[in-house]
């Protein structure tokens, strides 16, 4: 065990936290899912790229730096720690990019990937159904193969981003006769092209992150399959992996959390001694989160297998997140309902508690986290 | 020894459930403080159903009531996510006021606010109150107020700058009939919250079941009924209290803001849990409820702050008597 | 709404506080799983009976005072404000009475209560099985007609008290023909008779308060049975309802508990701001317990079904009991573990823990309970 | 960067798993605290396989390994409740008895506590140290002990009267071992009790289904196995800081210790429920794990008292840096 850096990690640590300190803007953006706020993170991303930051991960060749699993939480502890803006490519980047270098075509990948690295195409998940939410096998939406490519059809919901995004990704029933996880496809297609119907959907706090998307004889050529036609859920399952493990939430959200409600608990009006323990007590898990991402890496980088254990992952940060911005608005009292536009308000965190509410619930909900932790690791038999 | 409400007094709170099922249509709720909360139909008909009298003399106009009569109407004020300032005039601020001309019959409408504290409705109100210590002070309505918008644009919040108003007695039972307004509110609220979570429940499907199927959601919603069902006597003893005036009055309404909160705070949690995605949107009118919990949680004081206060009488001075 | 008492309920209350302030012994008597605690429990219960405080509930005809609900709420507050004596009698008085009064002959009524009264005969329950614990329907034990009577054969675990009683009630299977909640019938039968065998079993802290009873063709009169052949069922579900219900946790334990907790951290040497706030919280849930049971009682004298709401009263003291006791554990710290007999022990607390976490398993399991609030109360869809 | 063990660091562990698997026999567990914990077969195996010399320099004889060496091995004497005072002898105390002779091989049995606070298994230590603050006193066996007998009768704890023993250096660093050899144990009984409910859960049945089929059992297990999984690293990481001699050790092994405990009465409580009535008897050996849990959970802090020493570090003193 060892968890000091090399001088090589250390040296990356310095360059990012560098860069970052030089370019963060100094005035937070305005909230992403205005059509202002939404340019402007476009924007950033444009500048991550040119600085060589965006997709640190990746290899040289699509913009990134080839950046080891270690360099990656580096850069992710040094983002958060200085506040940088949410990252407005991420449903591309952490969702879709991983199944594009894993199952499409070298034409696909270096036709999407580099446009999706420096910003100029920002991608939405289009997963959801209004009877297909937890349930994804459910699918109804429909794909009909003609000449030279396919026809959608039918009703997405919860799509992320889709508002103002470039592109969208989702799976699409290509076989109505096939059983229900198989005869699926998954699909590539811009939010401009004929037969496609955008409404947003507004959130608690008013603003339009999430979206419907209806597909009305929507033409998809043939190059925007991604895999084989028919193997859309074992594709899926590969993004939907992602999203559950390690890359949607990286520690160093957590660490720059916990570290601001410290500073919060320290400097705020309240003292409150069991507020001070809560804050404590949110304090030590995002560490033990750390610690527990740095083993599974260790996993990783020797070869195992990560698999169902993600599930542990997602419930634990999920509880986190609530529990972080919770305690903040507790420590906040009153002052903890006013939006961030309003003179005494503080900060973010109720747009960050807002925000975390939706954690036990995305990307599989936090019921059939347990249900996978239960039968798969532990290993107790199925229910009826 | 009897602990349940008279049929006058249940009568009451389901005349008033009555005027908001009726009147509070979504399109009222969507319409603005002003002509949702304060001078539109749903104001109009609590005013002619006496609302605004419940604590006021009959020698003013009112009807001469109490706190434990009025508790059950709180409550449906929070089962119906009322907008305006219907429980601050009616209950919190009516005994310093009842003399003002037509504040029986909903004239006047008053908030109230610790000093520093957020007024709400400020902007929609004749009368402000402000609380130092126990010392009320009336503000007339007018002066210079700091909009303070929070999550819930129905429900604006204001500041104002220090001012000396003119001094009221009764500041001391103001503060405990604001505890206890907003515990009721929340016991309202979270039913409420139980009651659409439940619904959503049997009717949603996934994975060829009705969710509500599921033994995990039935333990979520189970145990959200537990929390609800033991806040709710608290606030009912806590009224009693407050009306027959005992001395426990102050411990009373702390210890049923605590249990009211938690089972609010429960309540959000599960609703938006169980419902999903939906419920994290306005496409369902569930928010109304969720910022009504989130603004009546911290308002005088949290559940943190009022166990402290409980344990200040029950540890410290030992007044663990349950029946003064 | 009124919470005072009546002049009568006064000075039911004076007379109860004072006759149990001159008898209630000053020195704590040996544990009631012990032969000899057995026996002084067994005095402490003919003491009570002949200062008529036995069974306040009963009718004077069997030894009790005709107590109303109220009354019989605040003798249990005071018996446990005064620390009195655990009720050797218990199951016999507050399980199989109700039972009997409801469905016993007059016969059994005249010859079985009376001698329960005194203290004569003091009762064990005999319900589960190896293979029927929650699950009370898979009963297997058999009992066979004979000429006046009936031979029981089988086993019995988890019988409460069953090392040092008298008496037994249980269900036994007498048609084995007929479907799982069909073909029980319930038999009362002495842990004398020949052919019982009884094993105790240690609990965790080394006594025996259960014991397995193996009955090996114990034959029982026709006296014995217990409302109509075949319909044990019915019978003991009469019975689990007073066990889950208001008579097995009166707010007077929880009352006493809570006060108590609070001078321990008045007095104690911890001084801890979130221990406080436990304090407070246990004392706020004793309240609403009792309020609570007001509310019931409320409902009852007005000729209301209580049912299945019984099970949020389950659920809520079982949670309770156990919050009171690991918060004076915690108070104690290091000293919490110590038994009874140590020198710096401080009284009753560990042993209070061990029992109170048994709670949420007997009478019902709180899985079992949330599954009837959740079907019967709340009425969700049952489950596959 | 890397967080893991080395495969000597791994194999260590593996050989006391085997040696306690071996040797601790049920008969051996119920033949007292002598017998079993200090000169019976797990005693010897244990001190010939290096156990009471692992921070013992090699020129005295041991083996000279640090206490992220060691940290499995407290894990593994966790995993199997092991009696008597090993991790006492062999961790905590070790240090500072180094140098007395046969100390590496098991020769010498020593327990620590607080002044005035309870020592484990003194009857059958050699050598008892008492620590006043960051003051370690060292005091031979033999003295008026006071016995304290505990829920768990194989670890019975003892006072001394207020006695002056010869001082030693190391104070402060003993009682971080102290917190540490606790929060390691509760992570080992924790998964012990999680393995042991799991396993039950599998083959129980009621209703014509074995339980661990049921939804709300499989998300309680689930729940718990998070808890384990998130308490460990934390323990891992303290070790590390300890060996390193890192200034953050104090605070992480707090950390540790404070979420150790949490997950170890959520597994106490969960077994309990899981199991039913058998689980609160001695007709399963689950009560040997329970008991441990709840004497290492108050012993040397409970998670209250280490949240708020991370409280003190992380809000006042803003010792928030994770990697030193």
């Amino acid at each position: 065990m060892d968890l000091t850096l090399t001088p090589q990690e250390e040296s990356f640590r310095a360059a990012a936290r560098e860069w970052l300190e030089a370019h963060v803007p100094a005035k937070p953006l305005a909230s992403l899912d205005t059509q202002e706020g939404f340019e402007a993170h476009r924007v950033w991303e444009h500048e991550l790229h040119a600085g060589g930051w965006a997709v640190v991960s990746w290899p040289e060749e699509y913009g990134g730096k080839s950046a080891s699993l270690v360099e990656w939480l580096i850069f992710e502890e040094e983002y958060y720690r200085v506040g940088a803006p949410r990252r407005v490519g991420q449903n591309g980047i952490f969702l879709l990019a991983p199944t594009i270098f894993e199952f499409g075509s070298e034409e696909q990948q270096k036709r999407i990937l580099p446009r999706m690295a420096n910003g100029d195409e920002i991608w939405s998940q289009a997963w959801s159904e209004p009877g297909a939410g937890s349930d994804l096998a459910a699918i109804r939406s429909t794909a009909s193969k003609v000449d030279g490519g396919w026809v959608l059809n039918g009703q997405k919901t919860w799509s992320t981003r889709a508002v103002f995004a470039d592109w969208a990704f989702g799976l699409f029933r290509s076989d109505p006769e096939a059983p229900r996880h198989a005869g699926l496809t998954y699909y590539l297609f811009p939010l401009s092209a004929k037969g496609v119907t955008v409404r947003p959907i507004r959130q608690l706090d008013g603003e339009a992150g999430f979206a419907e998307v209806f597909c009305d004889d929507v033409f998809v050529p043939d190059q925007d399959v991604l895999g084989v036609p028919g193997s859309g859920w074992k594709v899926a399952m590969s993004t939907t992996g992602s999203e559950r493990g390690l890359t949607l939430r990286s520690p160093g959200r957590f660490m720059a959390s916990t570290d601001r409600l410290a500073a919060l608990c320290r400097e705020g009006d309240r003292v409150d001694p069991t507020l001070r323990a809560d804050v404590a007590q949110a304090w030590i898990d995002a560490e033990a989160y750390r610690l527990y991402t740095f083993g599974t890496v260790g996993r990783m980088l020797a070869g195992e297998s990560v698999g169902a254990e993600s599930s542990l992952n997602k419930l634990f940060w999920s509880e986190l997140d609530i529990d972080i911005t919770q305690t903040a608005l507790r420590l906040l009292g009153p002052r903890g309902v006013l939006g961030a536009d309003a003179p005494d308000a503080e900060g973010q965190w109720l747009a960050d508690f807002l925000f975390a509410l939706a954690g036990p619930i995305y990307a599989g909900t936090n019921e059939i986290q347990r249900n996978v932790v239960a039968e798969r690791v532990l290993k107790l038999p199925k229910g009826a | 020894m009897r602990f349940g409400f008279t049929a006058d007094q249940r009568e009451l709170a389901v005349a008033v459930r009555e005027i908001l099922t009726s009147e509070l249509t979504p399109e009222v709720r969507a319409s603005g403080a002003e002509a949702s909360g304060r001078r539109g139909p749903v104001w109009k008909a609590l005013s002619e159903a006496g609302v605004f009298g419940l604590l006021v003399p009959e020698e003013h106009g009112g009807l001469g009531l109490n706190e434990l009569d009025s508790v059950l109407v709180l409550e449906e004020l929070g089962l119906a996510a009322a907008p305006g300032p219907v429980a601050e005039t009616a209950f919190v601020c009516a005994p310093l006021l009842s003399d003002r001309p037509g504040f029986a019959d909903g004239a006047v409408a008053a908030v109230a606010a610790e000093a520093g504290g957020y007024l709400p409705d400020a902007d929609v109100a004749d009368v402000l109150i402000v609380l130092e210590g126990e010392q009320a002070r009336v503000i007339a309505a007018g002066g210079e107020l700091t909009g303070q918008p929070t999550v819930d644009p129905s429900r604006p919040l204001f500041t104002l700058p220090a001012a000396s108003g003119e001094p009221l007695d009764g500041g001391a039972a103001l503060r405990d009939r604001a505890v206890l307004a907003s515990a009721a509110q929340l016991v309202g609220a979270s039913q409420h919250l139980l009651d659409a979570a439940v619904e959503y429940a049997k009717t949603r499907k996934q994975f060829g079941r009705e969710i509500g199927s599921f033994q995990a959601l039935k333990h979520q919603l189970a145990d959200l009924m537990l929390d609800v069902e033991f806040a709710r006597p608290l606030v009912y003893r806590a009224a009693y209290s407050l009306a027959e005036g005992k001395s426990t009055a102050s411990r009373d309404v702390s210890a049923a803001k605590v249990n009211a909160a938690q089972a609010a705070e429960h309540a959000a949690r599960t609703a938006i849990q169980v419902h999903g995605a939906i419920g994290y949107t306005d496409e369902l009118d569930l928010q109304y409820w969720l910022k009504r919990v989130w603004w009546l949680v911290p308002s005088w004081g949290d559940a943190i702050a009022h166990r402290a206060r409980v344990a200040a009488a029950v540890i410290d001075a030992g007044a663990t008597m349950r029946t003064p």
